[in-house]
């Protein structure tokens, strides 16, 4: 069953250097207010997953949360660069596994279903696997047809958010779901950020339900997505994204500005 | 009338696009140019976005692929997994709209890193859905404006499959689609050559002398025999890609 | 994009002689209006390809529609036994490739995904193997460990039935939806059949929605699940299950029932 | 009060289940304890069954395992590819409970023919969801009627795998459960010997006789050191039962 908490004390318990971390959310229900809390408590080393980093881990790579990051689309979506995460790249102080939105979406389904590895029709002809270890070619056992084997992606913790909860933790979201599902099923232990819990949760057409006893830990965060969206909740800062390329462009506006929002921002309570 | 390099670009992308087909759409000029062709000749043309939103009839134009927009409007939202599993890979979906930093005399896109992948001079965004798209989709267009730093003899890195080093390797590899049939850019229409799967130009937009296209092409592109001059954008084309952006 | 066509018309111009077809539909929503059609058209030397085969494929063996089936659990829920598949199997007239629930889910999952074969943590142990070809072990090429492939099922019609259609033939379908979605787009044609045709799909929780494009044909068939159900329009003819038992038992007092209710019946229009 | 010997065998079932567990339904004798147990001592037992239904919570027991009353009250509906990957496969889940029409002294299951596979005497329904539930899940409870006929020395076809012949063998194979923990018969109570797995007797219901439970097996069953006598029935547990069928 999962345990509602204040975030940081979820952040506490959950996030620890080292581990490897997926905040997930495909556009949609980024879980940022989580990601501040794991920067507030100063986590270290972590490995980092996520198909689009998004400004989310631009933000932690840029506070020097990461050691290495698995990705499969590193830009700032409509605006162009992430450029905390690309100046990391470029002076060589973060590790990469880099993949595509295919391999890496298979890579969560495989870990939610228990298996060691996916199998996709991907990368061929690319050069993506002359350059990350965990792309292998896998042959049919019926037809001799070759294809492609990602291995299976399961995080020691996985982030979402997510519209609400109710009191015993059972967890709903709608709207772009992307592998939310996949990666709390996946991840060894899970915290859902929600903006609110109620009493029960009404059926909402296009809405998962992640049953409490599949998740860890569920914290209240209301506008936690942000600059993200929640559908139904707030709506997504667009100019937000478009500003950020002039916040993090150099370090120093960067670590300003994260002082100022992030870090000395109150804790949840 | 008067136009814009970009919006010829634009409009004569979003005329590739046949009513009634669906479409994978990239964000950015991608999404623009299916955009317009859903609102002027093409209705039922289905825009499918890789954040799972089928169907999507955004009223204007989305950011991101994953703008609320899109999930509202849509005839189906599916999970990131299903849209990749169940819809592109089995090869569905009949056009793969894609955009590139890099693309070369065979079609290859970059889309990873400008330089070495180890030591990159500029690190790009990566993959995203492009390699599948690509790989899977019945035809590709890719739209990007022509210039020596984006169309290289060679691409330093092959995000996206084209036609490798020419015909035939996409069947030895066991591709589906038939890969980027289509180049749109500011200046033209680039095509395969049928034999050698070589891209060579195929329409000048108005305007824009041959010349040009050779200087802002890092290989000496050939022309097709029946080089064509496009034509140009009509008064509704303009007023509804306008409308829209 | 999906035709709107009578069921007579949709069956005719789908199903031939030494098709393979798989009416999918898990205890909700079991496509018995399209199998009886298929009877009356007289269709022969069907490869039958269903989970759960049920009265429908009862009545469909029965008749002598099949040449072979490919099933993973052929008894009638909660009653006992299929007679006629039962006799079938035991006079040698019916050629069997039997899985289990998960082989075949993921057979059709495959199917769907345009992947010539699923990978799941199965039949191991089990006398499976040894009596079915398509059961084979596979290898993790990142871990070693021996897993089980099952090849894709891509039948050439794919048959379901669901709540409703609009008239440009999108799908809606809810409540249990089963391997509906897969068998659909698995299969290289396919036929809907639905209670009504409606002029927009409103949202319901739960739903899913096949797009027209990805259907081939939709025919109104309104309680065209029965015995079966579909939920929000009928309810489970538990009875009628409970008394299948005594009508298939016995081959002519089978066809005798076949004849009066399902052969001698009105087309549909 | 008195009851039937079936009465006691689903009572039994149901005790074996703890409050908060998580229990892969299958239809029948599985399905009527499940439910008893959901309603005295386990109210937060979540019922999973094959056809999807998550957290089902029915009023009224099920005749199959896709009636509408599991739909309508489950805490979530998901596909059955989703029931089978998502939510067995990784073992998520605590207790399978599955029914025999042959089981063997090392709890071997058939429910897929008597006689040979290509000449059978009786064609049985097949394997289902067992298989994978008898593998995957943390344990397995089989609840069966006792007699020759269905407690065999060695079944004649393998359709879900308990210990195979003897200790180690689950292992072996990689199977993530620890299998049939429990068999509950109309007689008493099987569980595997810890050192070798075979099954062997430690419980006996009331009223029941050792040579009973021997005339009623087809191997020369053992009883364990510490073999008990199960506990009758409580009114609560008949009278809810009885409401139940």
């Amino acid at each position: 069953m999962a345990e509602v908490v204040p975030l940081s004390h979820a952040v506490e318990r959950l996030v620890h250097d080292g581990d490897s971390v997926a905040l997930e959310g495909f556009t949609h229900l980024i879980p940022f207010a989580a990601a501040h809390e794991i920067i507030r408590q100063g986590r270290r080393d972590l490995t980092l997953i996520r198909m689009t980093p998004d400004l989310v881990y631009d933000q932690m790579i840029g506070m020097g949360c990461a050691r290495k990051l698995v990705f499969s689309w590193g830009g700032n979506p409509g605006v162009g660069s992430l450029h905390r995460f690309r100046e990391a790249v470029q002076n060589h102080s973060l590790e990469i596994e880099e993949h595509s939105h295919a391999g890496m979406a298979n890579a969560y389904v495989a870990g939610a279903s228990g298996l060691p590895f996916a199998v996709l029709r991907g990368y061929l002809g690319t050069d993506l696997p002359g350059v990350t270890a965990t792309i292998k070619p896998i042959t049919c056992p019926f037809t001799g047809e070759e294809l492609t084997a990602v291995p299976a992606i399961n995080p020691d913790v996985g982030v979402i958010h997510a519209q609400r909860a109710d009191r015993r933790g059972n967890v709903q979201l709608w709207g772009i779901t992307g592998v939310q599902k996949e990666v709390v099923l996946a991840a060894r232990d899970s915290l859902v950020t929600v903006e609110e819990v109620v009493d029960s949760l009404d059926p909402v057409p296009g809405a998962i339900v992640l049953p409490s006893w599949a998740v860890g830990y569920v914290s209240v965060a209301p506008g936690g997505s942000h600059p993200s969206y929640t559908q139904d909740y707030s709506a997504r800062d667009n100019e937000f994204y478009s500003a950020w390329d002039d916040v993090s462009r150099d370090r120093e506006t960067f670590l300003s500005w994260m002082q100022h929002h992030v870090m000395s921002a109150g804790r949840p309570a | 009338m008067s136009w814009t390099a970009d919006e010829m670009m634009t409009i004569a992308a979003a005329r590739r696009l046949r009513d009634g087909q669906s479409c994978f759409v990239g964000i950015g000029l991608p999404s623009t140019a299916a955009n317009l062709a859903r609102r002027t000749h093409a209705p039922e043309l289905t825009l499918i976005y890789e954040s799972g939103t089928i169907g999507a009839k955004p009223g204007h134009l989305p950011l991101s692929i994953g703008d609320g927009i899109l999930a509202e409007t849509a005839d189906t939202v599916v999970s990131v997994p299903e849209v990749f599993n169940y819809w592109l890979q089995p090869g569905r979906i009949d056009v793969g709209f894609l955009g590139a930093a890099q693309i070369d005399r065979y079609a290859n896109i970059n889309t990873t890193v400008i330089g070495d992948y180890d030591d990159p001079k500029v690190r790009l965004p990566g993959a995203g859905g492009a390699p599948e798209i690509a790989a899977s989709c019945g035809e590709v267009i890719v739209i990007v404006r022509q210039s020596r730093r984006a169309f290289v003899d060679r691409v330093d890195f092959i995000t996206s499959f084209g036609f490798g080093s020419g015909a035939g390797e996409r069947e030895r590899l066991g591709l589906r689609g038939r890969g980027p049939r289509t180049v749109i850019t500011d200046l033209g229409i680039l095509e395969p050559d049928p034999a050698t799967e070589e891209l060579r130009l195929t329409h000048l937009h108005p305007g824009v002398d041959l010349d040009t296209v050779r200087d802002a092409t890092g290989w000496p592109i050939v022309s097709a025999p029946n080089l064509e001059t496009t034509h140009p954008p009509t008064e509704e084309e303009l007023s509804v890609l306008r409308a829209l952006t």
